[in-house]
């Protein structure tokens, strides 16, 4: 299993994310500079990580969403093959169309860090399997723009379709229908807002985020 | 017969310098200087960046021991954790700025701190901040209060280091200047650390970062003179932070620094430019030649006096080694970030400045430096006040209330509004901070077993009333919260946050504390590596409580053995170290209950501090506690209802002897923690104590769902954590 | 040459800060305030003299980056 | 009624957001942009009908809350 993790200016969460992808996968993912125009030969998993690309500046994400990069991103994601986004990392895949709807400043206004308990809604799917649907898990939020919004018609297709596939249990920043995250279509593009490379060590954040990544690229 | 150089007015003179000074400058001139050189004089020999009011006292510090690599003199100071690696820490105050412009003032502050820290090659692992208020019902209270947490957090978040913790205290005195002091704390390879001195002659001065504009020009001046109110009129154009380009600042710098290329580095802090180049040349003993012109520039048309102090924030000055240029141009165009070569060192000795052609300044290095003025001032010891014990004060009429009164408090209320705001956790090494029950955060090494515990403790009501107790008790709480968690104490950073130094009492308030902290620093063994001096925190003559704050640092060479006070279960045995004679001045229980600040804080006694906290650290060393939380503000009550909030487990607590229950509940006394022991463990640690003549108490047993008192007194879990989670919302008009 | 875009939320999309400043008005006593959007203000400066193309090449930059056709619509006056 | 203001910062104050977006556009190849500055536009629904007093009311709301004076100008439109 290939991985590469896309790194930004302004994204910190790069070097979480790889310690997480190596710890399962115990290889290091490639590190991909946004002025990069092709992903490392053989990539399978691409995964765009959290922070603040361009200081979250105009709209967050809208100007990694137009880096050199992403052109690669998208075929690879054409292609059938997976792409997580996680917190900055959703917001870009929203940015570019990867995935639908828009994330707005939080209800409250304010940043929000805190341990948000989450419900697996379908642990079908090549990111969820690890877990059983309806499990509770507690994931690490830290952002101040994950109020995920889309008109009705979007939110109906989404869950009609199981595509959302974790919910807050209690909602922090105003999502509709208590979304966390969600799936493309075709169910090989992913963005969280939570923060599952940061739930990787029962004395780091609990271990509930492990489960994301061995469902995606398997225990190793 | 003062002289003045052409254009100069004796108005503009007095604008930069005082009389004398004004006479030193053209002595060492040997001419009347011209306004560039008077701006350059003026920013150098500020309060700010000579600390002419302090140097005297601030060299009583001890700064030395086995584990101090650098202490007071560079950007931050170095301390050895083992294994060849080096932890880097400062603390500063940004508190003017950010009175008068809360979001800005904050996070260029945040930003600043991270500067000192990235500047000696470290990497940024955590941030702190300690922030003092107004009363709660002062009408600038909650939006001070708002603009400073946003600000923070917009600036820690946005560059990536979590910010793991704090204090923060509400009072009157503190109406007219807020406290915002920051602290940063960096991880390098020992022998990989970065200095301001290693410049030598013929070397390419080079800056890199955002561009210079206008920003905060005279900052440097402002932070060293008293508000009045007018000061909302007269301020310079405000400083505004951009955390994007400060992250991309610290990857490049830390990238240049994996290379050879640097001989030596200074952020641009307070009098950018000027202070940022005139530090190196004065370590490294050599000369400047700046070329203005290369400068880049944010504005049409600066000139060279405003260049020289502007203040714009994410800048930094690097002095190459010849033929390295190239390197650092590549590293800083691939971020993104200007990058010019501006001049280079010299034989001369002199700073010398040409702007469009022309010599606009030329002045001896060595006098600038040497010749800064340091003051004598007068200063008045403290007249101490009478200790206040239990038995002199009738007990409250109703111990629940009181207990639940303390709990929603200002001071020992919940801070979760403002650390929810804070990213706690980005870089996935915090092992404990704000929402943790510890009595410090702790910071994993990344890639290792081994934690950095890091602390912000002072208690300006304690200064207040007695100044040298209040110093040693700033600093025996650093060290006793470092103990709690498992830590080997190894140093300390301060932000010494005091009125106008003009007047005995205050420059007395100075001097006292700083004898506290370094007798506690020295019984300790508990250096002073770096530092921070803020003064002239006064508005229409009325000071801030005298606010010394300390920031600690300690080890904990192995994660699985730190210690919270959140593992209670039923069953445990509750024990206090530490004796107990109720004392009740200048205490949390006074001032809320009998609405008195007055009396003598309790005594430190710092051999007594050191015997019991190196007995505390060894049982948890050898696992026999379970929990550990140490005896501060609001004495016993308070820590236990933490603890019982924490562990979700009830604690009935058992009080004899003569000592009246609101003395052994509500006292401060020192050197003092509260355990829980498994009773599998009661006896042997018990023995240990007293094998070590340290006195343990037992003082009840954990159960149930509420806190209670001789089986009489009781207040349950949801009780407490509800009266203490309602402050902040309420005061930020947010409660449910 | 100058251009001065306006980018606005399209109705029906959710504006938190918005409600959040009609909200804080009200609380202030300005009781006459309905209802609040906020939005953003892009001025650029731009080199060249042929406003028409500028105009052109300003949609374009709004289109590809400035606002977000899900959300936004913009507007844009060249000066 | 409807009131329009826009809030922008004060001439010499750094906008970071402003230069992010410049350089952003200049890399997608909009190479004639200079420079950006970025701002804030609210509008409010306001009940009444008196413009004037309205616009009164407004310049106080921007002095109490919609502008930060320390560093923001802003500029109100009644319509
Ligand atoms: N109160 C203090 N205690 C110890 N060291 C101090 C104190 N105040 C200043 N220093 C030291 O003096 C030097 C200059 O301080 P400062 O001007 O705050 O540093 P910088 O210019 O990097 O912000 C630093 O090395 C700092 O550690
Ligand atoms: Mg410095």
């Amino acid at each position: 299993m290939k991985s590469a993790v896309i790194v930004f200016p302004g994204s910190n969460c790069d070097r979480d994310a790889a310690m997480a992808i190596e710890k399962v996968t115990g290889a290091a993912p490639a590190m991909v500079w946004h002025q990069e125009t092709e992903l490392p030969e053989g990539t399978d998993f691409v995964m765009l990580p959290g922070g603040f690309s361009y200081g979250d500046y105009l709209r967050c994400g809208a100007m990694a969403g137009v880096s050199h990069i992403i052109p690669a991103v998208k075929a690879h994601a054409e292609a059938g093959k997976p792409v997580l986004g996680v917190c900055n990392g959703f917001q870009i895949l929203i940015e570019t169309g990867l995935l639908p709807g828009a994330l707005m400043r939080n209800a409250s206004l304010h940043f929000v860090c805190e341990k948000a308990p989450l419900r697996v809604e379908n642990a079908n799917t090549q990111f969820t399997s690890g877990y059983s649907t309806n499990r509770e898990i507690v994931i690490p939020i830290a952002h101040h723009d994950g109020n995920y919004f889309a008109d009705d018609e979007t939110l109906n297709a989404l869950e009609g379709d199981g595509r959302v596939l974790f919910r807050y249990a209690s909602n922090p920043n105003g999502s509709a229908r208590d979304i966390a995250g969600i799936a493309n279509e075709r169910g090989n593009v992913m963005g969280m807002m939570p923060h599952p490379e940061r739930a990787i060590d029962a004395d780091h954040g609990g271990t509930d985020g492990l489960a994301l990544f061995e469902s995606l690229l398997g225990s190793a | 017969m003062t002289q003045f150089a052409e254009g100069i007015t004796q108005e503009i003179a007095d604008s930069h310098l005082p009389r004398d000074e004004y006479e030193k400058a053209v002595e060492i001139l040997g001419r009347a200087p011209n306004l560039v050189e008077l701006g350059i004089f003026s920013v150098m020999w500020s309060e700010h960046c000579s600390y002419k009011s302090s140097r005297v006292h601030l060299k009583k510090f001890p700064t030395t021991g086995e584990k101090v690599i650098q202490g007071p003199g560079e950007n931050a100071g170095v301390v050895d954790i083992g294994d060849g690696q080096a932890c880097i820490f400062k603390m500063e105050s940004h508190n003017h700025p950010s009175y008068i412009e809360p979001y800005q003032g904050a996070a260029t502050g945040v930003g600043g701190i991270l500067r000192d820290v990235f500047t000696m090659g470290a990497r940024p692992i955590a941030l702190m901040n300690a922030l003092r208020f107004g009363a709660p019902d002062h009408p600038k209270t909650r939006q001070l209060v708002s603009g400073v947490v946003a600000g923070i957090g917009g600036y820690g978040n946005c560059v990536g280091v979590p910010t793991v913790g704090g204090e923060t205290n509400f009072h009157a005195g503190y109406n007219g200047n807020i406290l915002v002091n920051a602290m940063a704390v960096g991880l390098a390879d020992a022998d990989k650390i970065f200095y301001a001195r290693g410049a030598e002659p013929g070397q390419p001065i080079v800056y890199v970062g955002s561009k210079t504009g206008r920003d905060g020009i005279h900052g440097a001046t402002m932070a060293s003179a008293e508000f009045d109110d007018e000061s909302d009129e007269k301020r310079p154009t405000v400083q505004v932070g951009d955390p994007f380009v400060e992250k991309k600042l610290i990857e490049a710098c830390l990238e240049l620094m994996a290379t050879d290329a640097i001989a030596a580095v200074q952020d641009m802090g307070a009098a950018g430019l000027t202070s940022s180049s005139v530090e190196m040349a004065g370590k490294g003993q050599v000369g400047l030649l700046m070329d203005l012109d290369k400068v880049p520039q944010r504005e049409d048309n600066m000139s060279a006096y405003e260049m020289m102090l502007s203040e714009s924030q994410e800048r930094m000055l690097f002095i190459l080694k010849p033929g390295k240029e190239q390197i650092a141009f590549d590293i800083f165009n691939k971020w993104e970030l200007d990058v010019a070569t501006i001049g280079e060192t010299t034989e001369t000795g002199r700073m010398v400045l040409t702007h469009n052609g022309e010599t606009v300044c030329d002045i001896p290095l060595d006098p600038l430096a040497e010749d800064a003025p340091m003051y004598e001032r007068p200063w008045a010891r403290a007249i101490p006040e009478p200790a206040v014990l239990a038995d002199e004060l009738s007990q409250p009429k109703d111990y629940e209330e009181a207990i639940l009164t303390l709990m929603v408090s200002p001071d020992l209320s919940s801070k979760r509004w403002i650390w929810r705001q804070y990213d706690r956790h980005v870089m996935a090494d915090t092992s404990a901070s704000s929402e943790d029950p510890a009595d410090a955060a702790i910071v994993r090494v990344h890639g290792s077993n081994k934690g950095i515990a890091i602390t912000t403790d002072c208690t300006p009501r304690y200064c207040e009333n007695h100044p040298i107790e209040g110093g040693k008790q700033a600093v025996a709480e650093a060290w006793r919260n470092l103990t709690a968690v498992g830590a080997d104490p190894i140093a300390i950073t301060d932000c010494m946050n005091f009125g106008n130094p003009e007047k005995d009492h205050i420059m007395g308030q100075f001097a006292e504390c700083v004898e506290g902290m370094s007798e506690a620093c020295e019984v300790l063994n508990f250096p002073v590596v770096s530092g921070n001096v803020s003064l002239y925190n006064e508005t229409n003559g009325f000071a801030i409580p005298p606010t010394p704050a300390v920031g600690g640092v300690g080890l904990i060479p192995d994660l699985s053995k730190r210690m919270g006070f959140g593992c209670v279960a039923a069953g445990d045995i509750l024990m206090v170290v530490g004796d107990t004679e109720g004392h009740l001045g200048a205490s949390i229980y006074l001032r809320e209950m009998e609405k008195r600040e007055d009396g003598c804080p309790p005594p430190v006694d710092l051999a007594v501090e050191k015997r019991n906290g190196d007995f505390v650290r060894g049982e948890i060393r050898k696992g026999s506690i379970k929990a550990c939380h140490d005896l501060s503000d609001g004495g016993l009550a308070a820590a236990a209802s933490e603890m019982a909030m924490a562990s979700g487990t009830g604690l009935n607590l058992v009080h004899e002897g003569d000592l009246p229950l609101h003395g052994w509940l509500f006292g401060e006394d020192q050197a003092r923690y509260l355990l829980a022991v498994d009773e599998a463990n009661a006896k042997a640690i018990r023995k240990a104590a007293k094998d070590a003549g340290v006195p343990l108490h037992v003082i009840g047993i954990a159960g149930g769902d509420a806190l209670t008192i001789n089986g009489m007194i009781d207040v349950s879990i949801a009780d407490l954590k509800a009266v203490n989670e309602s402050f902040m919302p309420t005061l930020m008009g947010e409660a449910e | 040459m100058k251009a001065r875009i306006h980018v606005y939320l399209k109705p029906g999309v959710l504006d938190p800060q918005g409600a959040a400043v009609a909200g804080a008005l009200k609380n202030l006593g300005f009781n006459e305030v309905e209802s609040a959007r906020q939005g953003k203000l892009i001025e650029l400066d731009l080199t060249g003299d042929d406003a028409d193309a500028a105009k052109a090449r300003v949609e374009d930059m709004c289109q590809k980056l400035l606002a977000n056709p899900v959300i936004e619509n913009f507007s844009i006056e060249m000066a």
